[in-house]
């Protein structure tokens, strides 16, 4: 066997090698989108793709998102893979009518004749001191759309590792990376980076015996930071990372919120009518006679994203993670 | 050189030497739509072409009123008639070539049937057992595309893929006159645009979308004049002169397979009956006018000109009426019959696998219509 | 005191009282949307408006989604009321971008300074025998968008007063107008109709001892016929209309289902993250202690919308009403 | 006669009568972009004007280089700066009468304080207090835009509202050359000549968006050519030409204000910095493609000519860069302050009374922020 040499590595870079093993294993591989050719991609996420693989692999578009995204069927019906970005979450919103009536549709639409095999990269939620419209998380839409796969990487590996199976899939896949988390760093593999097969998995990040608590994207490192914060009251809390949003592993998540008998959901979006509601209501009719309290919610406020002056009031953090992981009934315990 | 080099990388000199990158005077129409029939141009049009024409624009119109009859049967939900624009319908199935692909609008059911698709399967749209009946690959056909304009980018992303593939396919991708005002137009027709894409753009502007007139559509000279801002050639046609409409899609999609980039043609026409079987034309127009296109008829117009010709006689113009009406009657009884239903369908074409939230909502109804099989079977 | 007169009436037509009231009484409302002049708009709710107060109150527009909403915007600027309508629900997505990204943020934009007070009025939901793209229930979208108002009625009296108040109402407002029910027939007084004031309140629609249905739209007469079912099966259920989905009416939903400590939500959306989830989520944060079994969840399949033949098999229906209540664990009462 | 009546009620005649509603030519733009400066016509331009212009334009510039060093101190989270186009920015604001309208661009910082608001309260979606820090009312400027070509619409709506009720009002919106290729600029552009609105559309053409040049953004002749498509007259204008900018827009809102519909103005002007402070434009283009735009620098053009008139002498411009290095200190000084700020206003304006469930969030965050305050006093 040999020995695996794990280097430090940035989200980013782990998602420009994604793209470009994926683009030089199957010509098929076509990105589009604004400023992704000769600039990199205003995050730098396709630098270089352009150059070694040409213009007409790694195409800029004009400034349409419809249009990027509607060209993009169309190539797709002839049998390419296109890896469409979108420049910033709330970007992706003019193209909201191609991805819900055709993107998610045209398979079923079909009878399974035409597959579209496209993957839609999207830089999602805040905490960059972005203005307004580059901070949104918009997941809640995207879950709410049948026929998308919606998978959020929280790691260097699984930003490689669920990218390349993104693009590998058949079926569209709206990839929501974390700008937040571009320039993060964990030790990787980069010598022998592997896909995450199947997508659809749940990975457990710390496990725990108190409480789970159920996360994706950017608010993983800030779960596990309050799992470590929270041993210092005594919980020792367990951290579920969802990675695919769509399909969802209720096994995983319900194992762990078995063991446990407690759970809270984190995430960015706004609480109501956002992922929480969903991942808390399934957790519950799997789980109710488990449950030593209702699952909570830690969740953006119920507001357009605030400004960057405000953001840090906004986003779930580790103190208001504990005060929910508090309310979870301790007092009936003893 | 790439595709995307191809183009040359223009950026404006500075005003002082300003010049313009394309000349525009040969992207205009011209001033009247392109018209061959009743004009000495049609002297020359090939006699078997329209021949066939005459014949497809005949089983057209019978499709038209045999699918109309239909809905009154509760055969179909609903159709959208296209009588009066059969020309336009038939000439963009036959001005493309089998390796080509036709991107039609929920109106153009013609336009599938006569590409070559079966006639019951483009009609599961509207008769409600499917959303799209037919296997788009077949005869390189999309499904029918209700959003409107929204077919176009697809149709531009195709060419553009069939070229980067060094495969010399066109697009051609239908759209009505109300279609033109939304985003998805503009977008596809400035992709094509920039990208060179082998794409030709029709527009039936048939005089309404629903009950409204073009001129709440739209304020430009014509519809064509569009192209211009593309940079881009614009054609004006006589819509319902069926030589004329299929030499101008001809053109353009030879330019385009040429590699001269997209066309937005202009047919004009009118749509002779309601938006669909549920609407109520009187609401907003007189019939007056439907008379006026009515005497500009599609079909009598290549009639007429046939007969002058001396390529049609009554004998032609009955055996064009059989082959309709047997064409009808097999169109009758096959929707006659009911369409093989199956609910599990619904679970099994929304992702390559069906997710494990599906399958268990696939179960679900599986055991509910056992217990209701059950039921009924007790009573 | 003098007596009521109440006639029979259909939500059409209380729609189309409402509509023309509003633009009586107020000469800055206008109305907007494809085919609503001369037509009276596809399902007529507009009818004889543009004959009774001008093309100008009433307009046809060019046909673009994001147009028509983008314009409405303006006019709401400059101090108009525009109701809008979508022809049918889907055909709402291309205005999304103007619905995220200004219609439900203008206010907290300008801090206040510029409200807009837009009515979006989408018939939504299935059951007419539309082909694909005339019967989506796309109410989880707005709901995840906080700015909007969204709101739906299911009795012709609230079609009349819950429109009035939506119009009213300084604050966008997306109606959702059930079109299944546009033809079903109440029973109303049309001589004194009065808004819903205010918005934002739940109704029971028939009390209960064993268990809440909360519903809306479309789903409400299938829930009460349900609840007329039950009483063979020897259950007796409340059944709560939430009329407002956004804001939503804890009080009255929570009193509910402390009440009768089971609770079974409806709706015809899909349900991976619809409104179903939402609810179910806070009902239980809020009654976990009354719950003697879970919140249940009966809604559409999470599948693009089927084809008119195979819509009876995708919408709730009274079986699977009464199937979810069955499931409410009762054998732990006995 | 309501507005929607004064259009007549086109419909096209049968092909055999057709005619275009519009005589197209008038509205096709010149075949150069219009110049005022270094020509003759420069000789009749007002003084008074020209001076205006002048002084605005160097208070811009300045502003411009004020804004972007403030990023650099961390006073501002991100400044789209548009030197090189101060012309366009400032002569949308003169243009204009108090009663109209404008509807800025993320990048139109200059033009909005061109028409009067604050210049502090104008950076406020861009130092990140808030996401617009004017009462858009005060001085009729709609909150700077981020999503591309969204207010466009916006404008159509306004300027429509505004003819119904009788007001003469104009407004005039501003876009990129990259926001041309969006469906909502189509759109507007639609509404806007079907409803005949007292709209102006300014298109700053700087050459890119972001890394992208025009050359793949359109293929048209001239942007200016779009209008056609719409029914509207296109002009062409030297967007560094600050009398030449001023002259073609103070025309298109006469036009406007008189009844005759929108115009599309197209400026051909040239982005000198990077896109934002966080750019990197040698990643994209040549610093000698930047060094052929600086010497049509709108600032050096218009002093060239105020000099050549005796309008302007070296006392005079010291004066006017006395102004704005004044103005910057203003404005530096005052960024330096921090912005109040209050948690709270995050739930105070969502809507017009908070729901239940924000009065909910905001207590939360109340309790939250008072636990903090506590812990913080007992360290
Ligand atoms: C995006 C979208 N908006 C609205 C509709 C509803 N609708 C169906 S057909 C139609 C009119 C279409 O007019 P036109 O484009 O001229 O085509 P025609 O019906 O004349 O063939 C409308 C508004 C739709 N199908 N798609
Ligand atoms: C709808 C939308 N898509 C993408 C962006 C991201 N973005 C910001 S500026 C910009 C380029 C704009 O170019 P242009 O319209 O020419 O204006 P300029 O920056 O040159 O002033 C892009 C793509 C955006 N703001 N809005
Ligand atoms: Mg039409
Ligand atoms: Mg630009």
């Amino acid at each position: 066997m040999t020995t695996v040499a794990l280097k430090p590595a940035t989200m980013a870079q782990a998602l420009t090698r994604a793209l470009r093993d994926a683009m030089a294993a199957d010509p098929a591989v076509h990105v589009l989108g604004e400023d992704v050719g000769t600039l990199g991609g205003v995050f730098r996420i396709t630098d270089g793709l352009a150059k070694e693989f040409g213009d007409d692999r790694c195409m800029d578009t004009p400034l349409a998102e419809a249009g990027i995204l509607g060209a993009a069927v169309g190539m797709a019906m002839y049998g390419l893979r296109p890896v469409v970005e979108m420049q910033f979450d709330a970007f992706a919103y003019p193209a909201f009518e191609q991805l819900a009536s055709h993107v998610a549709k045209m398979r079923n639409r079909t009878r399974g004749k035409m597959p579209l095999p496209i993957t839609i990269r999207i830089p999602y939620g805040g905490g960059i001191g972005g203005v307004e419209h580059h901070s949104d998380s918009s997941e809640a839409y995207y879950m709410a759309t049948p026929g998308l796969h919606v998978v959020t990487p929280a790691t260097v590996a699984d930003a490689y590792g669920l990218l390349r199976a993104a693009i590998a899939s058949d079926d569209p896949v709206v990839f929501l990376e974390p700008k937040r988390l571009y320039w993060s760093k964990d030790s990787w593999n980069p010598d022998d980076p592997q896909p995450v097969e199947p997508m659809g998995r749940a990975v457990v990040r710390r496990t725990g015996t108190s409480a789970t608590l159920i996360t994706y994207g950017p608010s993983v490192p800030v779960c596990l930071e309050a799992a470590e914060a929270a041993r210092a009251e005594g919980w020792d809390l367990e951290v579920v990372d969802l990675r695919s949003l769509v399909p969802f592993d209720d096994e995983t998540v319900c194992a762990s919120v078995r063991r446990t008998g407690r759970a809270v959901v984190v995430h960015e979006a706004g609480s109501f009518g956002g992922p929480g509601g969903e991942i808390a209501a399934r957790v519950t009719e799997r789980c109710f006679h488990y449950l030593e309290a209702p699952v909570l919610r830690v969740a953006g406020f119920d507001i357009p994203y605030p400004p960057p002056m405000l953001e840090r009031y906004h986003l779930p953090g580790v103190d208001r993670i504990l005060d929910a992981v508090a309310r979870l009934q301790w007092e009936a315990e003893s | 050189m790439t595709v995307m080099e191809q183009r040359s990388a223009y950026r404006p000199a500075p005003p002082p030497a300003w010049q313009p990158r394309t000349d525009p005077a040969p992207l205009l129409p011209d001033a009247e739509p392109y018209r061959v029939l009743g004009t000495k141009k049609a002297e020359k049009a090939d006699p078997e072409l329209l021949r066939r024409l005459y014949t497809q624009l005949v089983l057209g119109r019978r499709y038209n009123v045999q699918a109309t009859a239909l809905t009154k049967q509760g055969r179909l939900a609903v159709y959208p008639s296209s009588t009066g624009q059969e020309a336009c319908e038939v000439a963009a199935a036959f001005c493309l070539e089998e390796r080509d692909w036709l991107f039609p609008s929920y109106r153009d059911t013609l336009a599938v049937v006569a590409r070559g698709v079966d006639p019951v399967e483009a009609l599961t749209l509207l008769r409600g057992d499917w959303h799209s009946g037919y296997d788009p690959y077949e005869h390189r056909v999309a499904p029918l595309s209700t959003p409107l304009a929204t077919q176009l980018p697809h149709a531009v992303g195709l060419a553009h893929a069939a070229r980067l593939k060094g495969d010399d396919v066109v697009a051609l991708a239908m759209v009505g006159d109300g279609g033109t005002s939304e985003g998805d137009f503009h977008e596809a027709l400035n992709f094509a645009a920039v990208w060179q894409a082998p794409v030709v753009f029709l527009v039936q502007n048939n005089g309404f979308a629903i009950s409204v007139p073009l001129a709440k559509q739209t304020a430009a000279p014509s519809l064509a004049h569009k192209a211009v801002g593309y940079g881009i050639p614009g054609r004006l046609v006589d819509g319902n002169d069926a030589a004329a409409v299929h030499e101008v899609l001809s053109d353009a999609v030879r330019h385009a397979r040429a590699g001269g980039g997209p066309t937005l043609v202009e047919a004009v026409t009118y749509r002779i009956d309601a938006h669909t079987n549920a609407d109520d034309a009187t609401r907003y127009r007189d019939d007056a006018e439907v008379e006026v296109w009515r005497a500009h008829d599609p079909i009598q117009l290549l009639e007429r000109e046939l007969t002058k010709r001396g390529l049609l006689d009554e004998d032609g113009v009955a055996a064009v009426r059989e082959e309709a009406e047997a064409m009808a009657a097999r169109l009758r009884e096959r929707m006659n019959q009911d369409a093989p239903l199956d609910p599990m369908d619904m679970f099994a074409h929304v992702y390559a696998e069906p997710t494990p939230q599906l399958r268990e909502q696939q179960e679900q109804l599986r055991a509910e219509l056992e217990a209701e099989a059950e039921e009924e079977e007790a009573r």
